[in-house]
């Protein structure tokens, strides 16, 4: 990209990493911290915010400009920061909590707005900071400190509701696979607006296991279905078709055949696909779509912001302050 | 056009226009108030409307009223009760006559005055016919028959033809009161331009007006009201939201940093948000964002980035925006706070006035949590305290509450132009390089004049560093929970907020010897000076001294008060700041309050002043 | 439905109506107020609750319970009341800025809990209260107060984003159309869980005309694509067909079977389908479906609520507070 | 189990254990407080962690301790500083070295004492070894060898049984201070009945532990420290949130109403919510909103519904929902919010201890906004204040803030459980009939004595009526804009919450002639009264009382204060009460502020009130 070039030691602070041993979070910020000088921006030119849980931490651990704010509202906050300052690369930490549950609103209109922004939401399907309620994630029926007989929430599947508020970039990916983290980094950092990525973590001390089945060497191969712009979606031991309404299934190989597979398209103007991908998979977890959902073209809001500023300018000339000031109706006192 | 008739010259004059929501009463007061701007009269306005859009015809919820104070003196109120009141309907009647002594003019479009629109307001009889006006001065006239006559040569439905009648009204005014024609010709041209036919509507129905005035018998006599001594200067009339708009944009230009306003609509601080959006030509970024929680926090991102973080709203935003606020408190980032304050608590009154967010706005959040607080006592003077509350804030980087009302929002002056170059100074003072012994950037390092922090903005090379709302060490700005820490952050904190340099309060007292003080804040200015001259008339002495700083106070303030034998402090509250300075001084502040989501009468203020003067 | 019988009079609520003169909010009354007696429910069973907004008055001109609550947060305090009291019918009054700007984050979870709500989302896709500035349903480039330039945020589809969020009830309507107004709002009623009707309005006063398309009788019929279970989805003019990959699309009949004409059911578990339905009008209404688009059932809230604590005290019994205060490790003190 | 070793006894003992996040310090320190509940001392404790959920090990941040303090006598708080400090590790040692005084007891399990871990905190040699401990009486044990090895039986990875060396030293504790086993074996084999090899684990190292103590020549001697006389009754042993959750239950049972709790987890309140999640047999609805509106939000509606609407949280979340409490004051309907402070501004110091709230609770909503302000004295006073704070929202239909703390949230004490009989009456008065003279309902028709509105609640036939946040007219509840009822209405909310009625303040002044008040409010109790015991035994007559009632104040409040020469006011925040009280009273107060997260001690309140007894 440019000529400065950097290493992952330059982008690792000299805080102590403060996650529980095991934690998912450590292998996100890993594989971030490699990643970044791909980027091939000097490092004062990116700033990550967060809100507040155990991967709201992250900004402090990355040799970079950064803000831990408060809980829910970095979408809200970077969306000042990245519209006033077009020039930079703004990341936004958060986790299920922080994004669906008291920062929703927040995400959701930066998402229709098309902010500049890279949202990783490291899913847990818990609250790992307050020390273990359940989330919008988590799946109906879980036992939790909050909820000793059983959660009765419906979760939230993030990647429909980010569909649903006209998302334009869309992705899934898993803590525990670099390479699959790193090219879904990759994607969304190259997208132009905001950009949304799920990251399934492992938190040891509160939900340990939640994603074992995509993640253990015997059944992850079966359980995940990668999406791979132009190819068929299968997993080792399924293929994705459609019915004739549109909606996706999912069916053992042997009983479908090969043509039938359906072939992915992450471009698709409509997000009824990408939607239809979201629903595949449901909290039980037994078909996985990872990768990018849904990657579309749209103008990003601050270079609307900026492109309109510069157009009154040369519609109007440069705001003269005196000439404010003496406008309207006035009059001379002598 | 000129006046024929006798003149009689006043001194000073109140107009009331009182209509239903939909008759255009706003924008008929604010064109007899430019005309009268233009003339070189002082004055004050106040504009009253209910909460609804609008509110169903013909009732009394649905009066909307615009009153203008002017004068050939010093004005500083809209003035207590009308000398004229226009009337465009039964309910404009009624709802304003509490408000209208015996013996002042009464205009009324009698044509309103049918038996359906009476009844709905509760008038068995016709006021107008039944005697009950005898101690006024009445002229009911076919104000809407006559504004369709004289436009019965356009091809207008009635209904249309009858919208121009608040045009009508007003070039009769402007022919009793002298006022020039070209200003609101020219203006309802460029306003109704693209559209002839109403724009020619608009034009007969003023002119007719005027005409009626100068022909009929009705009117013997017209007025003239001389223009007020005024420094020499350009002026024009301001509103406070505008005023305050401009106060934004002025700071940022001196400054030489761009705004960002982070805003989510609300009465009565929208015109902000409107005013700002329509001055991209300054490079103003103006956010409306989804909710008042995203308007501060935007703004505060903005801010971090070396802008000037904004956020305008009103008691209702401020309480939700609170714990973003708290969190510029302790990044320590500059960020302003327009709090135009309405009636509370919860929705309350949101189109009235209210001083009640005083206290909301020095304690409305968790922690110790200190703020700057400012409040303009005028509407022009929303333009300086703008520019002092952006000038705080960045100088600072600490987080301001400008406290405005719906009064001198909405109301206007004549302000005299400032020239640009006699505007203060405002210094930003950004760390470029790293400012620790051993070469490292310590964020939380304070210059120890001001205590404001280091401040590095994102793009400066080699300072990268991270900041939150978890409790920072002193200097490195990392998270800390040492105890010693926690204490010295928060004196600090408090000691730099309470060390902001404020100007000491001046105190008005031509006899140096008054034994009592009349003490204010904020909106209440107007009344509370133009009770002064009152009461100095009728030979008391008293002093006014008005607080523009409420937190920090300016540094004379306990002195002063305890300088005098009693201090009134009328509010529009229950006794905010009364609490404040009892709390501060130990001094037994005489609170008068009122909460009646107006602002204070002169006669009030005079009457509550002289219950103390008089012991 | 029970014996009680009432009428639209009963209804009607002393208050005087404080709309503007023309304002969509007054059919929408007149349509409720009528509607009300079919629920066969004593009046004082049925309540409203509203945020603020033009459409926020509405509670007060019903003559049940009703609270004029503040922006944005109907739909947490009508939950509160929902599940702790299911015996009532509750019903939510939101405007397009209280229920997608500021109330966004309510509105989704209320919509994913499947609380007990029916919410009227009355779209005059502008804030009218506050005196016309543009919405998050207002289209892009729309000149208001606040955007005299321009506005810049792409818009979201009320309905797109309840899918989204786990919706199980989304429906479309008109306000001037009182037929198909009262049929929505009894399929609304009848379901169980929440229910989101969004229902164009006219605001003559800030943004007239917004939906003439859709209202006036030479192109209405063009325009409008009724959904309705069991039939074709078809315009005067026009037809819904799916492509190959289940993406839905609008076709002049002349251009097209009557077999590949798309026959709705509002009942498919998977939303993509009614999904693929939202997208097919955007801001400029050229085809703009109307009706239920998604009715399915799920377990509303409040009914998980009282089950779960029901079960418990079958299992452990009423609880007695002398039981619990003496619990735990206990001793005596003579 | 018997201690056969020569026996001291002791009147008191201050234990502090503490290790890593990940060491169970927490439980360890829960378990001894258990045991020496049973034996009838008095206590009180203070667990201190860090906002981590697991800092990283070895470091200091990632210090968890727990501190005990139990004696023969009335215990009010956590000790000053530790007779006994157990640490699990170097960075342990580090970290709570500074508190320790001269002469404690220090037992350190000398295998962590590596020297890695040591470089880990900056020791260059072993404090064990290189003398500079030797003013302490230091056991340095190989704690985890010998756990290791006492479990080489089980089938275990030396990972899995170290974890058990927490079990270890707390059986040597158990021994050393003749504490009974039987409880934590119960504890032990409830807890991992299902797990029967860490069961295994934990009871053999347990016994171990104490086996040690009983054997080794390391411990010449232990101690007993007597049952502390106390009034009889059953007690057992509770936590501030604890005590709080059963208070709400309390009082919903005897008010004959369902609880509705709208909550978002927060440190330090989230274990209202998950205890009062597990009472689902009571009936209760526990509501984990999306946020902290939606909680306040939801739990308006239930109120409006006529349940007990109750939110709890921390101030952040105060500062959030202060838009919807401001309704909950228009609506006047009940509401309880139970704030458990914590260190601010922001997110500040979320795991420690705070008072900084009481302004914000006081004034931080917009308009006049009046809401009842109670705290609690002591983690078993939080039972009492719970079901006081139900009391009054339920019967003023008011919204009623209950400000705990994270010290008295998390500590505790022995509390004598009350008969069901003896806990107080609540009437809640719903209307059923219309109240109006023509037969209508007044929804804001007030009861003279209390001025508390008339509540119907939905399903009520024939008194269907609308609420909302805008003015209401006086006694019809209608939208008003008048300006006079507004003024009225302000005023009435004001003496409603004004005229609550509180029981006055008691004084405890032996002496009967003191001339200096300690005054303190909330947690703060505890240090107080053991500081106003010392000076008293040190000769000084000084008087002491306890402010539970914040808004109002009790009435005879003002002429208390006046009663004193100097009254002392100790608040962890920068002085908030005191603030209020120069305000109400224009009394001087001698505030005496720490913010440090961190209750006071004993010793600092005692040498501020000397510094003022022996002026
Ligand atoms: C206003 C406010 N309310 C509540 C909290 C408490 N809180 C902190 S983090 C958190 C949730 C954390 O969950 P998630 O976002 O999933 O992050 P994780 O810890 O799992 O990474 C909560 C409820 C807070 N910090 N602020
Ligand atoms: C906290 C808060 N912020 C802002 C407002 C101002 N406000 C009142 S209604 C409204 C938007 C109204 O738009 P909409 O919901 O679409 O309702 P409509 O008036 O169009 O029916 C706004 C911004 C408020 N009442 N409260
Ligand atoms: S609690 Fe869970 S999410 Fe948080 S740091 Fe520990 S393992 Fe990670
Ligand atoms: S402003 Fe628009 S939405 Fe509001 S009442 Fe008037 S017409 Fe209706
Ligand atoms: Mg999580
Ligand atoms: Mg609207």
């Amino acid at each position: 990209m440019s000529e400065v070039t950097l290493t992952k030691k330059d982008f690792t602070s000299d805080q102590e990493v403060r996650w529980c041993p095991g934690c998912g979070d450590y292998s996100i910020l890993s594989a971030m911290q490699s990643f970044l000088p791909e980027l091939g921006l000097p490092r004062e030119k990116i700033v990550f915010i967060s809100g507040i849980g155990c991967s709201s931490r992250f900004p402090y651990y990355l040799e970079t400009y950064g803000m831990h704010s408060i809980h829910g509202r970095a979408p809200a906050i970077a969306t000042g920061l990245a519209v006033s300052r077009p020039d930079l690369s703004v990341w936004v930490i958060t986790g299920d909590g922080d994004a669906l549950s008291i920062g929703g609103n927040h995400l959701i209109h930066a998402l229709r707005r098309n902010a500049d922004l890279k949202i990783l939401l490291f899913n847990n399907r818990i609250y790992g900071l307050t020390k273990g309620q359940y989330s919008p994630t988590s799946e109906q029926g879980k036992i939790t400190k909050s909820s000793p007989y059983g959660s009765l929430d419906t979760p939230f599947s993030p990647i429909s509701l980010a569909l649903g508020a006209e998302a334009s970039f869309v992705a899934r990916t898993v803590d525990s696979d670099r390479k699959h983290l790193t090219e879904t980094l990759r994607a969304a950092a190259e997208h132009k607006g905001s950009a949304l990525i799920e990251i399934y973590q492992n938190c040891p001390i509160f939900n340990d296991g939640a994603f074992d089945q995509i993640k253990d060497s015997d059944t992850r191969d079966e359980v995940l279905l990668r999406l791979e712009h132009g190819q068929p979606i299968t997993s080792a031991s399924h293929g994705v078709i459609s019915d004739e309404r549109g909606l996706l299934e999912v069916k053992p190989l042997s009983e479908i055949d090969q043509s039938q597979i359906v072939i992915h398209d992450a471009h698709i103007q409509d997000p009824t696909y990408a939607f239809a991908l979201s629903r595949i998979s449901d909290s039980s977890l037994e078909h996985v779509p990872v990768g990018v959902f849904r990657d579309v073209e749209r103008a990003p809001f601050s270079q609307l912001v900026h492109e309109q500023i510069d157009a009154v300018i040369a519609k109007e000339g440069k705001g003269q302050l005196a000439a404010l000031l003496n406008g309207g109706d006035t009059w001379q006192v002598e | 056009m000129r006046v024929s008739k006798p003149v009689v010259t006043l001194d000073q004059v109140v107009i009331r226009f009182a209509g239903d929501s939909g008759d255009g009463m706003q924008l008929t007061g604010d064109r007899f108030t430019s005309d009268t701007a233009m003339l070189g009269n002082d004055l004050r306005t106040l504009p009253n409307y209910p909460a609804e859009i609008r509110a169903p015809q013909g009732t009394v919820p649905g009066v909307s009223s615009f009153q203008l104070h002017f004068g050939d003196h010093h004005i500083q109120t809209p003035g207590d009760a009308p000398d004229v009141l226009v009337v465009m309907n039964p309910a404009a009647l009624r709802a304003n006559m509490a408000d209208t002594p015996r013996g002042a003019t009464i205009i009324v479009d009698k044509d309103e005055f049918t038996t359906r629109n009476l009844s709905k307001v509760g008038y068995a009889t016709n006021p107008i016919e039944d005697g009950s006006l005898d101690s006024y001065k009445v002229h009911a006239l076919p104000l809407t028959s006559m504004t369709v006559g004289a436009l019965a040569h356009l091809k207008l439905t009635r209904k249309e033809a009858e919208r121009s009648k608040n045009m009508f009204a007003l070039g009769l005014l402007s022919w009793m009161y002298h006022r020039p024609t070209t200003l609101t010709e020219n203006f309802l041209t460029a306003k109704f331009g693209k559209k002839p036919q109403i724009l020619e509507a608009n034009l007969t129905a003023y002119r007719a007006g005027w005409n009626y005035g100068e022909t009929t018998e009705d009117f013997a006599v017209s007025y003239e009201v001389k223009p007020a001594p005024m420094e020499a200067g350009v002026y024009r009339n301001i509103s406070g939201n505008v005023a305050l708009s401009y106060g934004l944009i002025a700071a940022a230009e001196i400054a030489g940093v761009q705004i960002f306003l982070g805003a989510y609509p609300i009465t009565p601080a929208s015109d902000i948000l409107h005013e700002l959006s329509k001055l991209k030509k300054f490079g103003v970024i103006t956010f409306q964002a989804e909710d008042e929680i995203a308007g501060v926090g935007a703004a505060l991102g903005a801010s971090y980035g070396g802008g000037l973080g904004i956020t305008t709203t009103s008691g209702p935003g401020i309480a939700l925006k609170s714990e973003a606020i708290g969190l510029g408190v302790m990044l320590e980032l500059p960020l302003v706070i327009v709090d135009v304050q309405r009636g509370g608590p919860s929705t309350g009154l949101p189109t009235k006035t209210e001083q009640s967010d005083l206290l909301q706005a020095m304690y409305g959040r968790n922690g110790e949590s200190p703020c700057v607080v400012l409040a303009p006592a005028t509407p022009s003077d929303c333009f300086d305290m703008a520019i002092e509350a952006c000038r705080i804030a960045l100088e600072y980087r600490t987080p301001v509450f400008l406290l405005s009302d719906g009064y001198i929002a909405n109301g206007s002056e004549p302000w005299r132009i400032p020239s640009v170059e006699s505007l203060p100074e405002i210094k930003v003072n950004l760390a470029t390089v790293p400012n620790g012994e051993n070469g490292e950037f310590l964020p939380y390092l304070r210059d120890p004049e001001t205590l404001a922090r280091a401040f590095a903005v994102p793009g400066t090379k080699g300072l990268e560093h991270r900041i939150g709302g978890v409790e920072k060490a002193d200097r490195t700005g990392t998270i800390s929970y040492d105890p010693a820490n926690h204490d010295f952050m928060v004196r600090t904190r408090a000691a730099k907020v309470g060390g902001v340099k404020v100007p000491d309060l001046v105190i008005d007292d031509p006899s140096d010897c008054a034994e009592v003080l009349l003490l204010g804040w904020g909106s209440t200015y107007g009344p509370i000076w133009s009770a002064v001259q009152v009461l100095r008339e009728t030979g008391h002495n008293i002093a006014q001294a008005h607080l523009r700083h409420l937190n920090p106070f300016p540094k004379n303030l306990g002195d002063v008060l305890h300088s005098y034998k009693k201090v009134i402090l009328p509010e529009m509250n229950l006794g905010q700041l009364a609490r404040m300075l009892r709390g501060e001084y130990l001094v037994d502040v005489v609170a008068f309050d009122q909460v009646r989501g107006m602002p204070f009468t002169t006669e009030q203020i005079v009457n509550a002043a002289l219950e103390v003067l008089n012991v």
